[in-house]
């Protein structure tokens, strides 16, 4: 991680599921609300109890970046966000399954891949949680997401245990 | 100081060159390229006509003065002496190294069919080709061969106005991407869309009319058209390294520092046969993502570093007429556990295959929402890429094919993902071989601002 | 057409599989607001006022409204009209989670669906396109599974599902439409309706947008409508701390907490089950609807002890130990009313209901009723095949299952407590209005709402005019929940606010927190027309009107706005309001006279021209 | 002595139980030997605005003291208090 840099820090015990974040973002891109346009979507694990926002980590090695046959990604320097630039961009889907994280995403409309770019380093979906469960500052991402993982990943544990 | 030469201006090569410019200020750097280096996959957009030309290419002077390469376009190698560390390209130059790379990329396969060298019988495969399509501008066309690469210009055909037509020698469509079920789904969509694809059929000949072409299958019957594309395969650029001494199977086989089997000489892309992440083994995966993973391996390597590569995973996605597909890994269920869903009334398909509760490929078809508009396509790819284990996890996919999401986040993939990259924990860095000066910074939408005043 | 629609609905033959896209009419759409208001008039307008509501004859209703699908917060809701089968009146069934917003974002505004399939079907709607598909395989499953299996065969992972379970398939008249699992529009037998028609589910992929009239006017009315929200202790604190479940203690401690039929006013189980005690225990996460910022639904798991006695495995594909609920009104009527103080016990018999697709406050009624009977010897172990005292836990949740399949005495108690008490000679134990039971607050404790259920259109209902906020909580200068005096203004505006609450796509819980000094101006940054708060008050006037209408030609009278004699005569026995009754006949007559209407509950003509309905 | 019966689980921690024994002849006076036993946050949340908090609610055997005599409001021995916070703004109207 970039010193310096903030990024989107996630409380998932603050999540309630209401995709304001999701609302606000697909503002920020179309001015409207369209949901299947947001670049962060809340995952909603009902059995777990167990909810989050869940966008691009704005990794390190960038494989987006590094599969686009066309360099429409780069790294935005003030924020260190990837972002991709729309005019360059062909649309030929290649970051969208280099992603390991499906945070890369296709418009159908525009033809072009769409990203997180942080909103150029004021994130909209920050402005819009009720519950303060996304933050902007500078963390590493890496610990919310294994925490979730983990809670995730113990709630089925737990209850295949109660099947038996 | 080093002496570098790079023998292919494809992603590889590109890749590489820029891998040892940013850990070598220092070295001397040579890219061979019998054309100016381009993108191949952003051909298809050439044809449709949807791009500015200039996207096509990804060097040009300033990109060289910048990365201080010196550009030889317009040869290619002829023959290599490896004992000398010296190139022989067919122009009758010599170029001498201390670390070469080949990074050749392919060529199209044709099949011994008479007629093909009529100049309405063109590859889909260079700038070049593209421009010998343009120039005809046809209006009918019969694409033989309905794999990947006939399959990635339909829609930019079709935005042309054409009409086109499939010839396919196999009995499905897409092997070496889809299982037969999902490519029977595309055929059928595309079947619905008026367009025809002629499967388990062999072409026998091709006449040129004078106004067109007349293709003759084996069985007798003649379809008209006016221009044929092909795109029946390809294979290897390596005829160069004959009597090299450098070994060779499928490709140029490299280690898991893409190095060949003599240590000045590496190879990247199409043309090596690489470490294949999921069987341990080798193979040849001739896609954009793995000619960038060995171009930046190679050229990290090559300048010095110890990076090694955990391997190339095959992948690929398409889009036919709003259907989306796109596959990881292992795509053909052969001889392996798979589960998933299929729906082909509404296009939908999903599969994923096992080995134990590791998943080692899988695939996706469905309409934007369900592919690339999903997180699904790319948690696919984490999960087959760490191998991670999902212990009582794989159960509960299988019960639940359309839950990837869950799945993914209880694996601890992202975790894995977050803490690993490509160059021994370099972070990538912008800029690539993007052409000066460098796209402004992106400015907010503005509907950022009506949202957040408050 | 007025922006915040999408201006069209989609209308499905279900008898010859023809579906229709039209148009929505724009007067309409203004005048009525939308949700509520826009699917009355079109049921007024398509449906005759005396049908069955189980023939083909009846149509059903599927409505958004302007702001559901917008940033607004709660814009999560959307209704169900249709002529509801325990009541025969028309019916407004509410609910949220995600299904109302995805059929916004598939395109449209309402669903009109009429007649019946000759087999049972589903409807699949991904946005332009649309069908009807086989449901045959999915006929006799529960909620949970038949969800995730149509989910499956849309092959979307984000596709949104409402669905009957086997309540609506048999026909039981307060079956529950339930959407996303555990948002259920609930009331009045919707669920039946749907399963009259055979149409086990509507399952909705949308993936277009809701566009907005004046953007910056929207935004700025929502940051307004969120912030209030955030200052008002209910919806900043209460409602996301407790849930609905807040009010358990609250209401027991006023002497208002139906117990055991209504034979008590305060259950000495109440702290068991209330919303302290299923947070100390229970509670995993609190739980929002789309848009919501109050998410006040409850995530919950059985307790430690609980755990074996009552797994919650009621599908095999689904659900594992955790739950949503129970909303304040179902741990009452599955709790307190029914004499039951065991927590898990309630989530089990609400999870049930969830799957079995049944609206919890009738059947725990219901069942409340039918162990007044046991216990005064009317039914005996032999009729209901097993001891039915107040507080038997195995009984609720065996008649729970037994009423879903209509097996054995679940026959009986399929029909509600209003048909089964006449069955059994014994009509006095319907505690319930127009054939639909109460909710949890006792009407003679609390007058104004005894005045609010007796003269809902629906039924019995605490959401038509909550006026527990201006009596029992001291909010505002309304006279206190024993006195008669102004009830009659008082649940007349509580209505026509909280119709028109209804009619935008927004959650009456919002309410708590804002008015419609802060809703009007949502409306009308998102439509475009100038909403004022006396305009969307009329609207909620205007629809109530409507509502009453038609159900007068549908054969309710005066003589229908009423309370079960035990409200009129028979005073609470003990506690903070023992000795009071209901003084209905006090109240009605200022009732109608702040309606407009006649002194014999009609609207008179010159209200109804008023209104643009004459 | 009356009955001080709490509900909601803040108010129970701040007060130290769900039921308390307190003295206290009128409502107010109860309060007070609540808020000398709780301390200064009690004080804060029963009368931060001035007088009786906009969102306490105080009810003498399940009777609003609203309705009564509001903090005069007597008590004898076996008279319970509740009280709680039940914040709303009226609607109508508002």
């Amino acid at each position: 991680m970039t010193s310096a840099t903030r990024t989107l820090q996630i409380h998932p015990d603050r999540c309630t599921g209401c995709k304001q974040c999701e609302l606000a973002c697909s503002w920020v891109q179309t001015g409207t609300f369209q949901p299947s346009r947001s670049l962060i979507r809340v995952h909603v694990f009902d059995e777990e109890a167990s909810f989050a926002p869940y966008t691009c980590f704005q990794c390190d090695e960038a494989w987006c970046m590094q599969a686009c046959p066309v360099n429409a990604i780069d790294v935005e320097p003030d924020t260190q966000a990837k972002v991709v630039i729309d005019d360059v961009c062909v649309g030929c889907g290649l970051c969208v399954i280099a992603c390991p994280f499906g945070t890369m995403f296709f418009d159908r409309g525009s033809h072009t891949a769409e990203k997180c770019d942080l909103c150029a380093d004021d994130p909209a979906c920050v402005h819009a949680c009720p519950t303060a469960a996304i933050e902007y500052v500078e963390a590493d991402p890496v610990g919310w997401i294994s925490a979730f993982g983990e809670k995730v990943d113990a709630g089925r544990r737990d209850s295949l245990k109660g099947e038996l | 100081m080093t002496r570098h030469v790079i023998l292919g201006g494809g992603p590889a090569g590109i890749h590489a060159v820029e891998t040892i410019r940013q850990l070598d200020t220092e070295a001397d750097v040579t890219l061979v390229c019998d054309e100016a280096p381009c993108a191949r996959m952003v051909l298809p957009y050439h044809l449709a006509g949807t791009i500015a030309p200039g996207t096509l290419f990804t060097t040009d002077d300033a990109w060289a003065l910048e990365h201080q390469v010196a550009l030889e376009i317009g040869c290619r190698a002829h023959r290599i002496d490896a004992a000398a560390h010296r190139i022989e390209l067919d122009d009758g130059r010599s170029l001498d190294y201390d670390r070469l790379l080949v990074a050749t990329g392919s060529s199209p396969a044709r099949p011994p069919i008479e007629g093909l060298d009529s100049p309405r019988v063109v590859d889909m495969w260079t700038v070049a080709d593209a421009g010998t399509f343009l120039e005809q501008d046809p209006k009918d066309v019969v694409i033989v061969g309905a794999g990947f690469i006939g399959l990635v210009i339909l829609d930019a055909l079709i935005k042309r106005g054409c009409r086109v037509r499939f010839l396919e020698i196999a009995s499905v469509i897409l092997p070496r991407m889809l299982d037969a079920n999902a490519a029977g789904l595309i055929s059928a969509h595309l079947a619905n869309k008026g367009i025809e694809i002629l499967t388990g059929e062999a072409l026998s000949q091709i006449e040129d009319t004078g106004s067109g072409c007349r293709l003759t299958l084996a069985g007798g019957d003649t379809l008209d058209c006016d221009l044929v594309v092909m795109a029946t395969g390809i294979h290897a650029n390596r005829g160069f390294l004959e009597g090299a001494g450098i070994a060779t199977d499928a490709g140029i086989l490299v280690d898991d520092h893409l190095r060949t089997t003599d240590p000045a000489i590496f190879a990247a892309g199409d043309v090596a046969e690489g470490p294949d992440l999921l069987t341990g083994g080798h193979a040849v995966h001739a896609i954009q993502p793995t000619a960038i993973d060995h171009g930046r391996i190679a050229g990290a390597n090559m300048a010095g570093l110890d990076a090694a590569y955990s391997g190339s995973l095959a992948m690929n996605v398409l889009h036919t007429q709003a259907l989306e597909s796109c596959s990881f890994g292992r795509w053909s269920p052969e001889g392996m556990e798979s589960t998933g869903l299929s729906n082909p009334g509404a296009g939908i398909h999903r599969q994923y295959i096992w080995e134990d509760d590791r998943l080692v490929g899988g695939s996706l078809v469905g309409p934007t929402a369900a592919v690339s508009g999903a997180n699904d396509a790319g948690m696919l790819k984490g999960l087959v890429q760490t191998g991670i284990s999902l212990g009582t996890w794989k159960d509960y996919l299988k019960d639940h094919p359309l839950d990837l999401r869950r799945v993914y986040v209880a694996s601890g993939a992202p975790k894995a993902l977050l803490s690993s990259n490509l160059l021994t924990g370099r972070a990538s860095t912008g800029g690539g071989y993007r052409f000066p000066p460098r796209p402004p910074k992106r400015p907010r939408s503005t509907h950022h601002a009506v949202l957040v005043t408050r | 057409m007025l922006k915040g629609w999408t201006g069209t609905l989609l209308r499905v033959d279900l008898t010859n599989g023809n579906i229709e896209r039209e148009a929505v009419r724009e007067d309409w759409a203004r005048d009525f607001a939308g949700g509520r208001g826009i699917a009355a008039r079109y049921l007024s307008e398509e449906v005759d006022a005396r049908v069955d509501p189980l023939a083909p004859a009846n149509s059903i209703i599927f409505a958004t409204g302007p702001l559901t699908g917008t940033n607004s917060s709660t814009g999560a809701r959307y209704m169900v009209v249709t002529k509801g089968p325990l009541t025969n009146c028309m019916t407004t069934s509410n609910s949220g989670g995600l299904w109302g917003p995805e059929l916004k974002f598939a395109g449209y505004d309402l669903l009109i669906l009429e007649g019946r399939s000759p087999a049972p079907v589903y409807l699949w709607i991904h946005d332009e396109a649309v069908e009807l598909r086989s449901a045959e395989h999915l006929w006799g499953k529960g909620v949970f599974e038949t969800e995730d299996r149509v989910k499956e065969e849309t092959g979307f992972p984000d596709t949104r599902v409402t669905t009957i379970g086997p309540a609506g398939e048999n026909l039981v008249k307060y079956a529950a439409i339930v959407n996303d699992k555990f948002r259920a529009a609930g009331r009045s037998g919707v669920g039946a309706v749907m399963g009259s028609k055979n149409l086990k589910a509507i399952a909705v992929r949308g993936t277009g947008a809701v566009e907005v009239a004046d953007p910056a006017g929207l935004m700025q009315a929502q940051w307004a409508q969120k912030h209030a929200l955030t200052q008002a202790p209910l919806t900043s604190e209460g409602l996301p701390g407790y849930g609905t479940l807040a009010l358990m203690n609250v209401v027991n401690e006023h002497g208002a907490l139906p117990t055991r039929n209504f034979q008590q006013a305060q259950f000495e189980g109440a702290e068991e089950i209330s919303g302290e005690r299923l947070v100390e225990t229970r509670l995993q996460t609190n739980k929002a609807c789309f848009a919501c910022t109050i998410a006040c639904g409850r995530v919950s798991k059985v307790s430690e002890e609980g755990q074996g006695r009552y797994t919650l495995n009621t599908s095999p594909r689904n659900w594992r130990e955790a739950t949503e609920g129970p909303e304040y009104e179902n741990a009452w009527s599955l709790g307190a009313d029914c004499g039951i103080d065991d927590l898990d016990l309630i989530l089990k018999a609400n999870t049930l209901c969830n799957d079995l697709g049944l609206d919890p406050i009738t059947l725990g009624a219901t069942i409340a009723a039918a162990m007044e009977l046991y216990e005064d010897g009317v039914l005996t172990d032999k009729e209901v095949g097993m001891p039915l005292p107040f507080g038997s836990g195995e009984a609720l949740i065996a008649l729970t299952e037994k009423t879903a399949s209509r097996e054995g005495f679940g026959d009986l108690l399929a029909e509600g407590s209003k048909r089964m008490g006449d069955a059994l000679g014994r009509p006095d134990v319907f505690m319930g209005v127009k054939g639909q039971e109460f909710p949890a607050y006792d009407p003679r404790a609390i007058q104004g709402m005894g005045l609010g259920y007796a003269t809902s259109n629906r039924g019995a209902c605490h959401l038509r005019a909550y006026t527990i906020s201006a009596e029992m909580l001291g909010v505002g200068d309304a006279e206190g929940p024993e006195s008669p005096v102004g009830k009659g203004e008082l649940a007349a505006a509580f209505q026509n606010v909280s119709t028109a609450v209804d009619a935008t796509g927004l959650c009456l819980f919002l309410t708590f927190g804002v008015g419609l000094d802060e809703i009007a101006p949502l409306m009308a940054a998102a439509t475009g027309h100038p909403y004022t708060p006396a305009e969307l008050e009329l609207a909620g006037e205007r629809i109530w009107n409507l509502e009453r209408v038609w159900n007068m030609q549908a054969g309710i009278t005066a003589a229908d706005d009423t309370l079960p004699k035990r409200m009129l005569e028979q005073p609470i026995p003990a506690g903070p309001t023992k000795g009071q009754t209901s003084r209905l006949a006090e109240m009605l007559p200022d009732y109608y006279a702040a309606r407009g209407w006649s002194e014999d509950g009609h609207p008179s003509q010159e209200k109804l021209r008023a209104l643009g309905l004459g | 002595m009356p009955t001080a019966r709490f509900l909601g689980i803040q108010l129970r921690k701040l007060a130290g139980g769900t039921e308390l024994s307190l003295e206290g002849d009128t409502v107010g006076k109860l309060l007070e030997a609540l808020i000398a036993k709780a301390g200064p946050e009690m004080e804060h949340l029963l009368f931060s605005e001035g007088g009786l908090s906009r969102d306490a609610r105080i009810l003498k055997n399940g009777r609003n003291i609203g309705l009564l005599d509001a903090l005069a409001t007597p008590l004898e021995q076996r008279d319970t208090v509740t009280v709680y916070f039940f914040g709303s703004r009226s609607y109508p109207g508002g």
